[in-house]
C-alpha cells in the first residue's frame, strides 16, 4: 500500500541515518581518548621542571598526532564526504580540542600562530570544503582560542618556575591574537563566548607582565628575551 | 592609553596589516561575513516560501465550498509554481554547498512548501505525495540571465541544472503538519454534508498516523511533538466518522437507499448492513 | 603512582558501567522497534475491516511476542539481575508499552484485564523482584492505563464499523478498571498523571453508550451481548 | 458532495460574489493581507539594521587596539548612516500608521541600534546618550524620487519630512545591552594596559546600574531578565577595578611618581592615598 | 547628573504610561461588567419560553448598549488616539465580547450579518483608525465568529423549543459566513484557532439540519421558513 | 555568641513551622483517602442500575461524613486557628473535593444547590472565618463547579439508563447555577478557569435534552416531571 | 431568586476581597517605591568618594524609613490583621528588600547584624505575629542574605577606594552569618536557594582578604582595625 | 470482585513502598543534620587561628562520624540490600557530602587522597556491592571533588594566615588529582560537569603559587617545605 510504502522508504532513510551516526560516535570517542592523552602529555609544561622538557613532550605529541590521523582517515569513511555539515555536531567538539592541541605544540615550538593550514596538515585534514572533511573557520578559531586561554595559565606558571622570560612574549602573542579576532564580525554564538574569554587572558597576562615590571623583573628579561 | 605608550605603540605596530596574524584574520572576516551575510538571505527567502504556502493552504481549503474546485487547484498550482521559484533561490545560494550547513535557514519554508504540496497532491490524486515526486519539481534551470526558472520538460541545451533535494525529515515534517489540514478539511466536509469525503480521509489519516507509529522515535527529534497533535487530529476525525455513522443509523427505511447507493461505491462492503 | 593506579582502578569500574549501558540500550532498541511492530499489527483493528481479523492479528502479535521474549532473555544477560533497579530507566518506558500491547491482545482475545501474572509470562519476566527480572507494579498499571486510552478509540471506531456491542462492553470494563484504581493511594508522580486521564476515556466510552441507547441501537445489542 | 446536490447548490449560489458577505469578506482579506505582508517588509529590515549594528559594535571594540581611533568613529558613524537609512525605510512603512501596531517587528532591530549608537556615543563622549539625540539623528527626509534620505540640516523647501520615535522602553532595552558592551570594552582595556578608561567605565556603569535600579519594575517586562546581566557586568567591572588597585599597592616608590600624575586628573582625590 | 536625569525622565515616561493603563483597566472592568449584563439578557433566547421574547429582550440590550457607548466614550479621553495599539491589548477582548453581543443582537433582530460599520455605530466607536478608537478588523472577525458559537448552541435549543424552522436558516446564515472566512489568509494567531471552531460549528448545525430532515421535520418547517 | 543564640532561636521557629505543616499533611493525607471512598459510593449512580439506589448511597455518603468530620476535627488541632490563610495551600485541594462530594449528596438527595450553610455543617467547620476553621468561599465555588461537570455526566447516563425526566430537571438547575455564577466578577484565577468549564457542561446538557426533545422522548417525561 | 439571590450575597465577599487586594496592591506599590529610593541613596557607598558619606547616607535612609513606616500602617488598615497570610505574597517581596535596606543601614552604622527586633522597630511592624502585623522568620533571613551578597560588593569596592580595613571586618562578620545559617535545617525553598548564594559571598570576600594580605595591606590595618 | 481484589492487593505493594521511602527520608534527614555538624567543626580550619587546630577537629570529627555510623546502620535497616539502586536517589546527596568531608578530614591529617575503601570504612559501609550497602564509585569520585574545591578555598585561606608553605603543596596534591581524573572516560553527566569545575579550582591555587613566588614568599617555604 502506498502510504506504508512510503514510511517503510522514509525509514530506511532514517535507519541509515542513525547507523552512520553511530558508526561516527565511536570513532568520535577514540579521538576524545586521543586528544586527552595528548593534553597529559603537554600538561607537563606546567610543571616547574616541565619548562625544559618542552622538546621531547612537543615530539611525542607529535607522534600521537599520527594516531589521530588514523582515527580520523577512519572516520572520514563513515559518511559521503559532502554530507559534512550534516554530521558536524558529531565531531565539532573533538575537531576543536585537537586544533587547539595542534596549536599549542606549533607555539610551544615555534612561539608562533598556527595556520589553518598547519592545523589541518597536523589533522591529515582539509583546509576548504570542496577538497574533502577539512576544518572549519569556526572550529578553527575556537581551538585557537582554548589555547590562548592555556597560555594565560603557562604565563602564570612560568613565573613560578622562574622564568620571567616567556610571559612578555606570551603577553606579545596573545596581543596580536586579540587583534586579529577583533576584526571579526561574530554572531551570539559559542564562538562568540570563547571570544568574549579571550579579553580576560589578555587581561591576567597584562597583569602577569605588570606585576614582573614594578618588579623590575620585567626589564632585564626583556633585554635578553629575543630568541 | 597615556601609561605604557611604549608598549601600546608596540601593540599598534604589530596589528598592521603586515602582520601575517592579521592578514589571515582578514581572509577569515570575509570568510564569516560571506556565511552569515548568505545565512540570513536564506531565512529571508524561507519566509517568504513560508508565507505563499500558508496562502496556498488556505486557498485550497476553499475546494470544499466552491463548485469550480479545478480552478482552485490551478490556481494553487501557480502559487506553488512561484513558490518553487524561491526554492530556486535556495538551491542558487546553495550551488556548490554544503545543504546541512544552511539548513536551518531555510528548513520552516521547505516543510510549509512540502505541507502545502502535498495538499494539493492529496486533494487531486487521494494520495500521499513521495518524496520523488516533490523532489522532481525542483529541478530549475539557470538561463544566461542569472535567472531562475522552474524546469518544465527537458532544459535547452548548455543550460545549467540545479536541484533542490527536500531531506527526508523536512518531508516527515511538513507530512506531519499535512495531518492537520486534512483534519480540517474532513470537519469542513461534514459542515458541507459531504458525507464521503471523511471516510476517506480517517482511512488516509490512519495510514499516515499508523506510520509515524511505525516510524517512532527513530525520526527527527521534532517529530514526537507533531506526534501528539497528529493523534488529536486522528481522534478528530475518527468522532466525525463516529458522528456521521451514528446518525446515518437513523435513516428511515424510505430514504436508505439513495443515500446508501451514493455511499457504498466507496465504503466497506461490511458498511451496508446498518 | 598511586593515585593513578587508583584513578586506572577506578575507570574499570566506570568503563564496565557504560558498557552494560551501551549493551542494555542496544537491545532496548530493538524492543522498541518490536513494540513498534506489535502496535502496526494491533492498530489495523481500528480499521473498519479491520473488526473480524482481530483473531488473526491477535494471532500474529503472539508471534511478535515470542520474538520480544527472546529480546528480553538477551536483555536478561546483560547485567547482574540484583540490579535491576540501577538500570530501570533504560527499560521502563519500553516496558509499559509492552505491558499495554500484551494487555490489549488479552483484552481483544477474552475481553478481560491481563493480569500482572500474564503479563510476565507473555514477556517471559517475573511478577516478584526476587525471582529475577520481574515487572514493576507500576509499570504493569501504567501499561494497562494506556490500553484504556486506546480501549476509548477501539469504542469510537466500533461504531463506525456497525459494531454497537462492543461500546458497552468496553464501558463496563473501563467502569470496573477505574473502581479498580480508585482503590489506589497514588503519589503525585507519572502514574498519577496517567490516571487522571482514565477519566475522560471514561466519560468519552459513557456518551458513546449513550449515543447507542438514545437512538436504541445499544438496547438491540445488549440482548445479543450476553456472552 | 453527491448527496444533498440542492443543497450544495444553494451554498454555491450564496458564495457568489454577489453576496454581501461574501464581498465585505473580499475587502477583509485584502485588509489583513496587507497588514500581514507590511509587517514582514518590516521584520526583514529589522533584521538588517540589527546585523548592521551588530557589526558596527564590532568595529567600535576595535577602537581601543589601534592608533586611529577617530578614523574608526567616522568609520562606525558612516556605518550606522547606513542602518540610519534603514530605518527610514521602517519610518516610510510606518508612515499614517499607529508605529505600536508594527512594534514586535522592528522593536528588535531598534534596540539595536540604540546600543550601537549609544555605544559610539559613549566611546565620543563618554556619556549616555539621550533619547532626544537618538531621536534627532531619525528624522528623513522623501525626495520626489521616493527615495529616504537621513536628514543632516534643514529639509529643502517642500521635502516631506518623516521622523522615527524610538519609544522609552526601546531605549531602555537597547541601554541595558549596551552595559554588555561596555564590560568587554572596560576588560579589554585593562588587557591594553589602560587603566583610565576601567575606572571611568565602573563609574559609568555603577550610574546606569543606580538608574536601572531607580526605574526597578515600572520599566517594560523583559528588564528584569537583562538586569540579573547588568549586575553582572557591573560586578565584572568593579573586579576589574579593585585589581588594578590591589596591585598598583605594590608599585615602587620610584615608580609612583609618573603613575601618579597620570591618574590623579581623573581619579578621585582620595584616591592619591595609596 | 546627566545619566540620573536621563532614567528621571525615563522614569516619567514609564510612570505616565502606567497611570494611563491603570485608568484603562479601571473603565474595561466596568466595559465587562455591562457585557455579561447584556449576555444575561440574551441568554434567555435559549430557553424554550424565550423564543417569543426576542423582540423585547433586543430592545433591552439596545438600550444596554448605550450606556456602553457612555463607557467607550469615557475610555477614549484616557489616551491619546494616535497610540490605540499601545494599549490595544487591554479592551481588545472586551471588544470582541462587545462585538459578539452587538453582532448578536442584529442576527435577531434581522438574521443578517452585521457589518462592521453597524458594530461601531452600536459601540459608538469608528471603523478606519484614522478617524480615532476604531474596532479593529481581527477583533470584529472575532466577534463574529464568537456569535457563530453561540447560533449552533441557538439551533440544538431551537429545536428542542419546537421551531424546527430556525436551524434552517441559521445553517445556511453560517455557511454564508464559513464561505467569507475561506476567503481569508490568516496567520497561526488566535484568530486562526476561533476560527478553526467555525469549521465544527457548521458541523453541528449540518448535524441538527440532518436530524430534522430525516424525521421529516425540516422540509415542512422549510416551507414555512420564509419570512 | 550572639549571632549564633540568635539561629539557634531562629531553628526553633523553623522546625516547629516544619512539624506543623507534617501534621497537617498526615491528616489531609487520611481526608483524602476518605473522599476517595465517599466518590466510590456515589459513583454507583452513573450505573443502570444505580438509579434507584440513590436514596441508599446518600444514606451511606452521609455516614462517611461523619468520620470526616472526626478528621477535620483533628485537623483543626493541628494549628492556631488564625494562621488559617498561612497553611491553606495544604488542605485546600481536599476541602474542594469534599464540597463537591457534599455537593453531590444534596443534590441527589433534593435536587437543590447545596448552600455554603450546609456544606460547613456536612463538614463540620463554620460558614465565617472569625468564627473558627471556615469553608472560603472560593473553595465553596470551586467545589459546586466540580459538581456541575459531575451533572453532565449523570445527564448522559441517565438517558442510557432510560430515565429522560432527569436530563431535563438538570439542565434547568445548570442553567440557573450558570446565571448565578455570570453575577460573580471572577479574576483571572483557577476559580475563573473552572468556570469557563461550566459552559461545555451547560452545552453538553442541552445536546442531551436535544436528543430527546427531537425524538419526542422529553415531552412525554416532562408532563411527568413536574416534582 | 435563591440561587441569585446566593450568588448576589457571594458576590460580596468576592467584592470585598478583591478591593482589598486592590487597596494592598496600590501600598505596596508606594513601598516598592520608597525602597528603590533608599536603595538608590545607600548604592553611592559602592563610590569611592561615598566611603565617608555613610553616616550622612545612612541618617538620609533613616528618615525615608520614616516614610516607611507611615506606608506600612497604612497598610495594616487595609485587612484585619488575623488575615496576614491571607494576603502574604502580596507584600512578602517588598518586605524582604526592606529587611535588607534596615539591615545594611545598620551595618553600615555599627557593622553589626540587625536583629528581627530592630528590623521590627525601623519597619514599624511586630515581631510576633500574634501582637499584630509582623515580620515572618523567613523573610527576615532573606533579607539579611540579600545584605550578604551587597557586602561582599562593598568588600570589593572598598578596596578601590583605598579603604583597606574594611574588607576583613566584612569578611569576620560574613564567617559568623554563615556559621549561622549552618545551624538551620532549611526545607528546599527559595530560602534554601538564597543560602547556596551565600557561599560564593564568604569565598569571593576571602579572596579580597588574601589580595590584601599577600601584599601586606591587610597587616598595617589589622592592627589599625580593632574597633 | 477479581479486578477489585487484584487492585487491593496492588495497594498494598504500592503502601509498603511509600513506607520505606517515608523511614528512609527520616534517617537521611539526620545524617543531613550529621553532616552540617562535621562541617561546621571543619570550617574551622579556613580561620587564622584554625591551622594549629587541625588535629583537634580532626579529631571532634571522627568522633561525629561514629554518630554518622550509628546512623548509616539504621538506614540499612531500613530496605532490602539488593534494592540499593531502587531507593539511591534519597541518600546519594548525602553520601556525596559525607564522603567529601571523609576526604576533607584524611586530607587535613595525612595530606594524602583518601582511598574508596577509607571512606567505606569511616562511614561504616561496603566498597563492593555485593557485601552490602556501598559505596557507589561515582559518589566516592562526587565527594572527592567537593574536596577539591574545598581545598583551593584552603589554599587562599592559608595565604592570608601566613603559612605560604601548604598552598605549594595543595597544588601539587590538586595537579595529582587532575591528572588521575584525565585518565576517566566521563559521560556527560553531573560528575562530568562537577569534574569540568576542578580545572577552575587548578588554576585559582596556579595562582597563588603565582603570587606567593613572584614576591619571593614561596622559596622560603619550599625549602622547609620537603616532607
Ligand atoms: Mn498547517
Ligand atoms: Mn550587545
Amino acid at each position: 500500500m502506498s502510504v506504508t510504502e512510503m514510511f517503510s522508504y522514509i525509514q530506511g532513510f532514517l535507519s541509515a541515518d542513525q547507523d552512520v551516526r553511530e558508526d561516527i560516535r565511536k570513532v568520535v570517542q577514540t579521538l576524545e581518548q586521543m586528544a586527552r592523552e595528548i593534553l597529559t602529555v603537554l600538561q607537563s609544561v606546567h610543571q616547574p621542571s616541565g619548562f625544559k622538557e618542552i622538546p621531547s613532550k612537543c615530539a611525542k605529541a607529535r607522534e600521537l598526532f599520527s594516531t589521530v590521523r588514523t582515527q580520523i582517515a577512519e572516520l572520514k569513511t563513515k559518511f559521503p564526504v559532502e554530507q559534512y555539515y550534516r554530521f558536524h555536531e558529531h565531531w565539532r567538539f573533538v575537531l576543536q580540542r585537537l586544533t587547539f592541541l595542534a596549536a599549542f605544540v606549533v607555539y610551544l615550538e615555534s612561539e608562533s600562530l598556527v595556520t589553518r593550514e598547519e592545523v589541518a596538515q597536523i589533522l591529515g585534514i582539509e583546509v576548504v570544503r570542496e577538497k574533502g572533511f577539512h576544518l572549519d573557520v569556526e572550529d578553527y578559531l575556537a581551538g585557537v582560542l582554548i589555547m590562548a586561554s592555556e597560555l594565560s595559565r603557562l604565563a602564570v606558571n612560568s613565573v613560578t618556575a622562574g622564568d620571567y622570560n616567556r610571559p612578555l612574549r606570551i603577553s606579545n602573542f596573545i596581543n596580536e591574537l586579540d587583534s586579529g579576532f577583533r576584526l571579526l564580525n561574530l554572531k551570539n554564538d559559542p564562538l562568540r563566548k570563547r571570544y568574549d574569554g579571550l579579553k580576560y587572558d589578555v587581561k591576567k597576562i597584562e597583569e602577569v607582565v605588570y606585576d614582573l615590571s614594578i618588579r623590575g623583573l620585567a626589564k632585564e628579561s626583556e633585554s635578553g628575551g629575543d630568541k | 592609553m597615556k601609561k605604557r605608550e611604549d608598549a601600546a605603540q608596540d601593540r599598534e605596530a604589530s596589528s598592521l596589516p603586515s602582520s601575517p596574524v592579521i592578514a589571515a584574520f582578514k581572509v577569515f572576516q570575509q570568510e564569516l561575513d560571506t556565511k552569515h551575510d548568505k545565512y540570513e538571505r536564506l531565512i529571508k527567502i524561507s519566509r517568504d516560501v513560508t508565507i505563499e504556502s500558508k496562502r496556498t493552504i488556505f486557498l485550497l481549503h476553499r475546494v470544499t465550498s466552491v463548485p469550480n474546485a479545478e480552478e482552485i487547484l490551478n490556481e494553487a498550482d501557480a502559487k506553488l509554481d512561484g513558490v518553487r521559484q524561491k526554492i530556486g533561490q535556495i538551491a542558487e545560494e546553495l550551488r556548490g554547498e554544503d545543504l546541512h550547513q544552511f539548513h536551518r535557514a531555510f528548513t520552516p519554508g521547505i516543510q510549509e512548501y512540502v505541507e502545502a504540496a502535498s495538499f494539493l497532491h492529496y486533494i487531486r490524486h487521494r494520495s500521499l505525495i513521495s518524496l520523488e515526486e516533490i523532489n522532481a519539481r525542483l529541478v530549475f534551470i539557470g538561463t544566461e540571465k542569472g535567472d531562475i526558472r522552474v524546469s518544465a520538460d527537458a532544459p535547452p541545451e548548455g543550460a545549467q541544472v540545479l536541484t533542490f533535494q527536500v531531506t527526508p525529515s523536512d518531508y516527515l515534517l511538513g507530512v506531519a503538519d499535512l495531518t492537520g489540514e486534512l483534519m480540517r478539511m474532513c470537519i469542513s466536509s461534514v459542515g458541507n454534508g459531504d458525507i464521503d469525503t471523511p471516510f476517506q480521509l480517517s482511512q488516509f489519516l490512519r495510514q499516515i498516523h499508523d506510520g509515524f507509529s511505525y516510524i517512532g522515535n527513530t525520526g527527527p527529534y521534532e517529530i514526537s511533538k507533531k506526534l501528539h497533535t497528529l493523534r488529536q487530529s486522528l481522534g478528530k476525525v475518527e468522532d466525525a466518522c463516529y458522528t456521521l455513522r451514528v446518525r446515518g443509523s437513523e435513516i428511515p427505511k424510505h430514504m436508505l437507499a439513495d443515500v446508501f447507493s451514493s455511499r457504498t461505491t466507496l465504503m466497506d462492503p461490511e458498511e451496508g448492513v446498518v
